[in-house]
């Protein structure tokens, strides 16, 4: 079982089972839970941040123009930003195969 | 009102501070409407702060080893004592203060999430002795009306009629016979001086609420509406829908209790039928017409206690 | 080793009167111990505690069954309890009464050993205030035994009590001053 | 070197802890601790220790505090008894595999039912698989000895300490007692500096979930830590012999040189027991007493060179393991002796239940009983002993 899926030795523990690095997380991949993507439609989008403050998985970051994009290496697809985008700017897609 | 609330400034939707307390790459599932007001509520606390989670969903989801999505020192004891694990952790900061081995000036945010089981039912007296005690704590209650992590079985916060597993919709009894615990109403009997309900689905208006629950000294309570696709039975994508109907029918009232004031925070003249709450999930699909017309009635009842608390209380929301 | 079982009914200071006897003798540089029995009993109800003097380390965790003294903090005790029970027979009954020797004996059956009597209640309520004995019985203890000096006992009440200490070293005192001993018959 | 004093053993205790600068106080009543925690709430509120008190509202809450404080950092104290050691139980566990310096003081008492409130064993025997170090105290200069040791092993070690004093014999006695100078005292235990903590400034997760892929290695790794505290705790009671000239010893021996029976005991009983001993030494007996101080870790070492030549041993326990082969201490002697060279008879005595008194007489008759041992298989595999048939 390779060392990401935590078997480490006891001697490499920090005591207590401690995870000494903050929100390492970040390493983990959930985008392949996805069967639906977001698509957002820059034209209709008026960058008000509803997105990325209901984004459960925490996928939207703002881009140098203001827009708030999804990271798609952590969406889920559960397409809570798609149905409360109050310009319909965001559609969500079957992902190909 | 209270000084520490004086001069506060709130939240603006298009400039949310950019720090997050939650990192991503969590396993919470599609659509969690509980993972969503935590990550909301560490948004408001920033940095400084130290969380305390109940065993649940979100213990679980956030800290398979060796991931952590906790950017902010967390810990997580066990189901039932997360508010005197808070209150040792709020001590233990006001007396390293006091021997200067902690800076003064430092302001740090105590927070605790905790489900409904872990707050309504087994934690219960342990939140009380916290409340009763006055730490300087915040506990944030996400309510997502079941056992969820170990497979939706019923709390004393499950709604009436709902199915669970524990409470299922049977040919003689159709889910949950008891009404939902009046969790605030006891909160408030402890005299703090600050307890709020709030919704994910008004984003802003809960990490308002955080905020001040972190600028009030003494012990502050969110009671915090949490949607549960899985546990719920409804689409990933209806969780902050089904957090906005619950605020739009008067079945989840937005309202503060300051220094024991009520304030409704939102006035539903016109509620939207409870109907359309309930098409949307599985676990009421099996309600009787009966059972909706008690449950409306109920709801109406419960609400307009909460509209006469605020209205003896002249503050205008 | 000296072993002191106290009678007394909750509330009246039995226990407190065991730990006098023991701060007083370790402060003269002696080893004793102090313990109550450990029971349900609330106050009103007859209770006991006990002390052990020592020139050595006092080295046991045994309960006292055969006490060298016997101090009986309420006069009434002897009708309800077998005070004597298990006292060594050259050991010391000191009872607070008001009665004769001859009376007292009668109450107490087939002992025949030492006694020692004082009329506590009547020096409490005149010193104190109160009819509580506790420290009058040291008085009496002292004065039958011997066993601890006066002023240690003084120094051990004025730790204890403070600003009430004097009063109780005036009951001691008249204590010393009137409690009658009887040889054994 | 401190005064002299006559002191009930539980006042003694908070005074040492007070001493030992604790900094969060976590307190729920139960008889018979209760002195210790009350006196700890006079010193806080005289100004006499700068603490914070926590008057909580279970026992559970008084370790799920402990467990929050000690995280951030705070040196901790509570102190139990009997139910109030049930009722924390889940947290011991967590307190030892956080790996918090938390010290707690039990005041043994017996478990309902039937409820009773006098001493014996069994509260502390059902932690024994715990993770805490643990010590029993044989009288009140003992107790308040172990509380400096306590501060210092569970910092070093980072693992809890469990002090236990008999309730009521120990507790509510007064006897004459030394606490240390508060130079030593400073001298002895340092101020606390927890690597790991609860701090803003460098967030760490506490508490995460142990997949079956590391639960394994994160219970080897408690277990060597727990298994290495033995040197940490050898070396503070010599340390402490340096400071003090009191000397401690994981086993305590008496009269054990020459040997051939001896008894086994933990905790306050073992002073009565010598009075036995130096009976039967009178007439030509050749009897010794054993009396374990450290519990946890157990002490297999010192046990198997304590033991000599004896050839019988009477173990004493004052708890019940139902159904078992034997009481806890004596499963684990018997344990402890099968992978020895050293093999004495081994007969299993369950006495003092619930206060029951065992006087200098009892021990007398015990050894007498092991003594049988020696040349006569014993019918059973644990007595309990002195019972009204």
């Amino acid at each position: 079982m390779p060392k990401d899926q935590g078997l480490i030795s006891w001697k490499e523990l920090a005591p207590g089972m401690f995870i000494l690095e903050p929100g390492n997380s970040v390493k983990f991949k959930t985008g392949d839970w996805r069967a639906y993507k977001p698509v957002l439609d820059k034209e209709k989008c008026i960058k008000c941040g509803m997105c990325y403050a209901l984004c459960p998985d925490l996928c939207y970051e703002k881009d140098e123009e203001g827009y708030f994009i999804c990271n798609l290496y952590y969406c889920k697809g559960c397409g809570i930003c798609a149905a409360n985008c109050p310009k319909n700017a965001i559609t969500m897609v079957l992902e190909e195969a | 009102m209270r000084p520490e609330l004086k001069d506060f400034k709130g939240f603006n939707l298009k400039k949310l501070p950019e720090y997050d307390g939650f990192a991503p790459g969590h396993r919470a599932c599609q659509g969690c409407g509980t993972v969503l007001p935590l990550k909301l509520a560490l948004k408001a606390l920033g940095p400084n702060t130290i969380a305390v989670s109940a065993t649940g969903c979100m213990e679980i989801i956030s800290s398979p080893f060796p991931y952590t999505s906790w950017r902010v020192p967390w810990i997580h004891v066990a189901f039932e004592n997360s508010a005197s694990v808070a209150s040792g952790i709020e001590a233990a900061i006001k007396v390293l203060k006091r021997k200067g081995k902690i800076s003064k000036r430092e302001k740090i945010n105590v927070v605790v999430f905790a489900g409904d089981g872990a707050t309504f039912d087994i934690g219960l007296q342990f939140l009380s002795g916290a409340l009763e005690r006055g730490h300087d704590f915040i506990y944030i209650c996400l309510d997502n009306e079941a056992y969820m992590n170990t497979g939706v079985q019923r709390s004393s916060a499950t709604p009436f009629g709902a199915h669970t597993t524990t409470s299922p919709a049977g040919k003689v009894i159709k889910g949950q016979v008891t009404w939902k615990k009046n969790l605030m109403g006891i909160v408030v009997a402890h005299n703090i001086p600050y307890a709020a309900t709030a919704s994910p689905a008004y984003p802003v208006d809960l990490m308002n609420k955080v905020k001040k629950a972190s600028l009030v000294n003494g012990p502050a309570f969110l009671h915090v509406f949490s949607p549960c696709p899985t546990g719920w039975g409804c689409k990933s994508e209806d969780s902050v829908l089904l957090a906005k109907l619950a605020v739009e029918t008067r079945i989840f009232p937005l309202y503060e209790v300051i220094d024991g004031k009520y304030i409704l925070n939102r006035k539903i003249d016109k509620p939207k039928p409870i109907e359309e709450y309930f098409k949307l999930q599985r676990r009421f699909r099996h309600l009787t017409p009966e059972q909706i017309e008690y449950i409306k009635k109920r709801v109406d009842e419960e609400y307009e206690k909460v509209v006469k608390l605020s209205e003896c209380f002249g503050i205008e929301s | 080793m000296i072993e002191i079982r106290i009678h007394g009914r909750g509330g009246q200071g039995a226990v407190t009167s065991a730990e006098l006897i023991a701060v007083a003798a370790i402060n003269e540089g002696k080893f004793a111990q102090a313990f109550p029995s450990f029971g349900p009993e609330r106050r009103g109800a007859p209770v006991q505690a006990f002390a052990r003097i020592g020139e050595e380390r006092i080295r046991t965790r045994e309960k006292i069954y055969h006490p060298d003294i016997i101090l009986v903090l309420d006069p009434s005790l002897p009708k309800i309890t077998k005070v004597t029970e298990g006292l060594k027979e050259n050991g010391v009954a000191i009872l607070n009464s008001h009665l004769s020797e001859e009376e007292v004996r009668k109450i107490l059956g087939d002992y025949k050993g030492k006694l020692a009597l004082v009329n506590a209640t009547k020096i409490a309520i005149e010193e104190i205030g109160v009819p509580i004995t506790n420290t009058t019985m040291l008085g009496a203890l002292l004065k039958a035994t011997g066993l601890i000096e006066v002023k240690s006992m003084e120094e051990a009440l004025k730790e204890r009590f403070g600003k009430l200490a004097e009063k109780n070293i005036k009951a001691l005192h008249r204590a010393l001053e009137e409690t009658q001993i009887y040889k054994g018959v | 070197m401190g005064k002299r004093l006559a002191k009930e053993v539980s006042i003694a205790i908070a005074e040492a802890v007070a001493q030992c600068k604790v900094d969060v106080i976590s307190a729920y009543p139960i008889t018979p601790q209760t002195h210790i925690v009350e006196h700890l709430a006079e010193l806080v509120n005289n100004g006499e220790l700068e603490a914070e008190y926590m008057p909580v509202e279970s026992e559970h809450a008084a370790m799920s505090a402990c467990i929050g404080a000690a995280a951030t950092g705070a040196r901790t104290f509570t102190s139990t008894s009997a139910q109030g050691l049930l009722l924390m139980y889940e947290n011991l566990f967590i307190a030892s595999a956080f790996r918090l310096p938390i010290v707690m003081v039990i005041a043994n008492r017996s478990i309902s039912a039937p409820i009773s409130i006098w001493n014996d064993h069994s509260d502390v025997m059902t932690m024994r698989d715990s993770g805490w170090i643990t010590t029993f105290a044989e009288n009140g200069q003992e107790a308040v000895d172990l509380i400096y040791h306590a501060y210092r092993v569970a910092e070093k070690a980072l693992l809890p300490v469990a002090v236990n004093i008999d309730g009521f014999t120990l507790s509510h006695v007064i006897e004459p007692i030394e606490l240390l100078d508060q130079e030593l005292v400073d001298k002895y235990i340092p101020p606390l500096r927890m690597k790991y903590k609860l701090d803003p400034k460098k967030p760490i997760t506490m508490g995460a979930i142990g997949v079956p892929e590391i639960y394994t290695e994160a219970k080897k790794a408690q277990d060597e830590a727990f298994k290495a505290s033995y040197k940490i705790i050898v070396n503070a009671w010599k340390e402490f012999e340096k400071l003090t000239g009191r000397r401690y010893q994981p086993v305590e021996t008496y009269q054990m040189e020459d040997a051939e029976v001896a008894l086994l005991i933990m905790g306050s009983l073992a002073e009565t027991a010598m009075n036995a001993v130096d009976f039967l030494r009178k007439k030509g007996k050749k009897v010794g007493l054993l009396r374990f101080r450290l519990w946890r870790p157990f002490p297999l070492k010192d046990f198997l060179r304590a033991i000599g030549k004896i050839r019988a041993l009477g173990v004493i326990d004052r708890a019940v393991s139902h159904g078992s082969t034997g009481g806890p201490v004596g499963i684990e002697v018997r344990s402890a002796l099968y992978q020895s060279n050293k093999r004495p008879k081994v007969v299993n005595f369950i006495a003092g239940l619930s206060g029951r008194d065992v006087t200098v007489d009892d021990f007398v008759e015990l050894f007498e009983k092991t003594y049988e041992a020696i040349n006569k298989k014993p019918k059973f595999s644990y007595e309990i002993y002195g019972v009204k048939e």
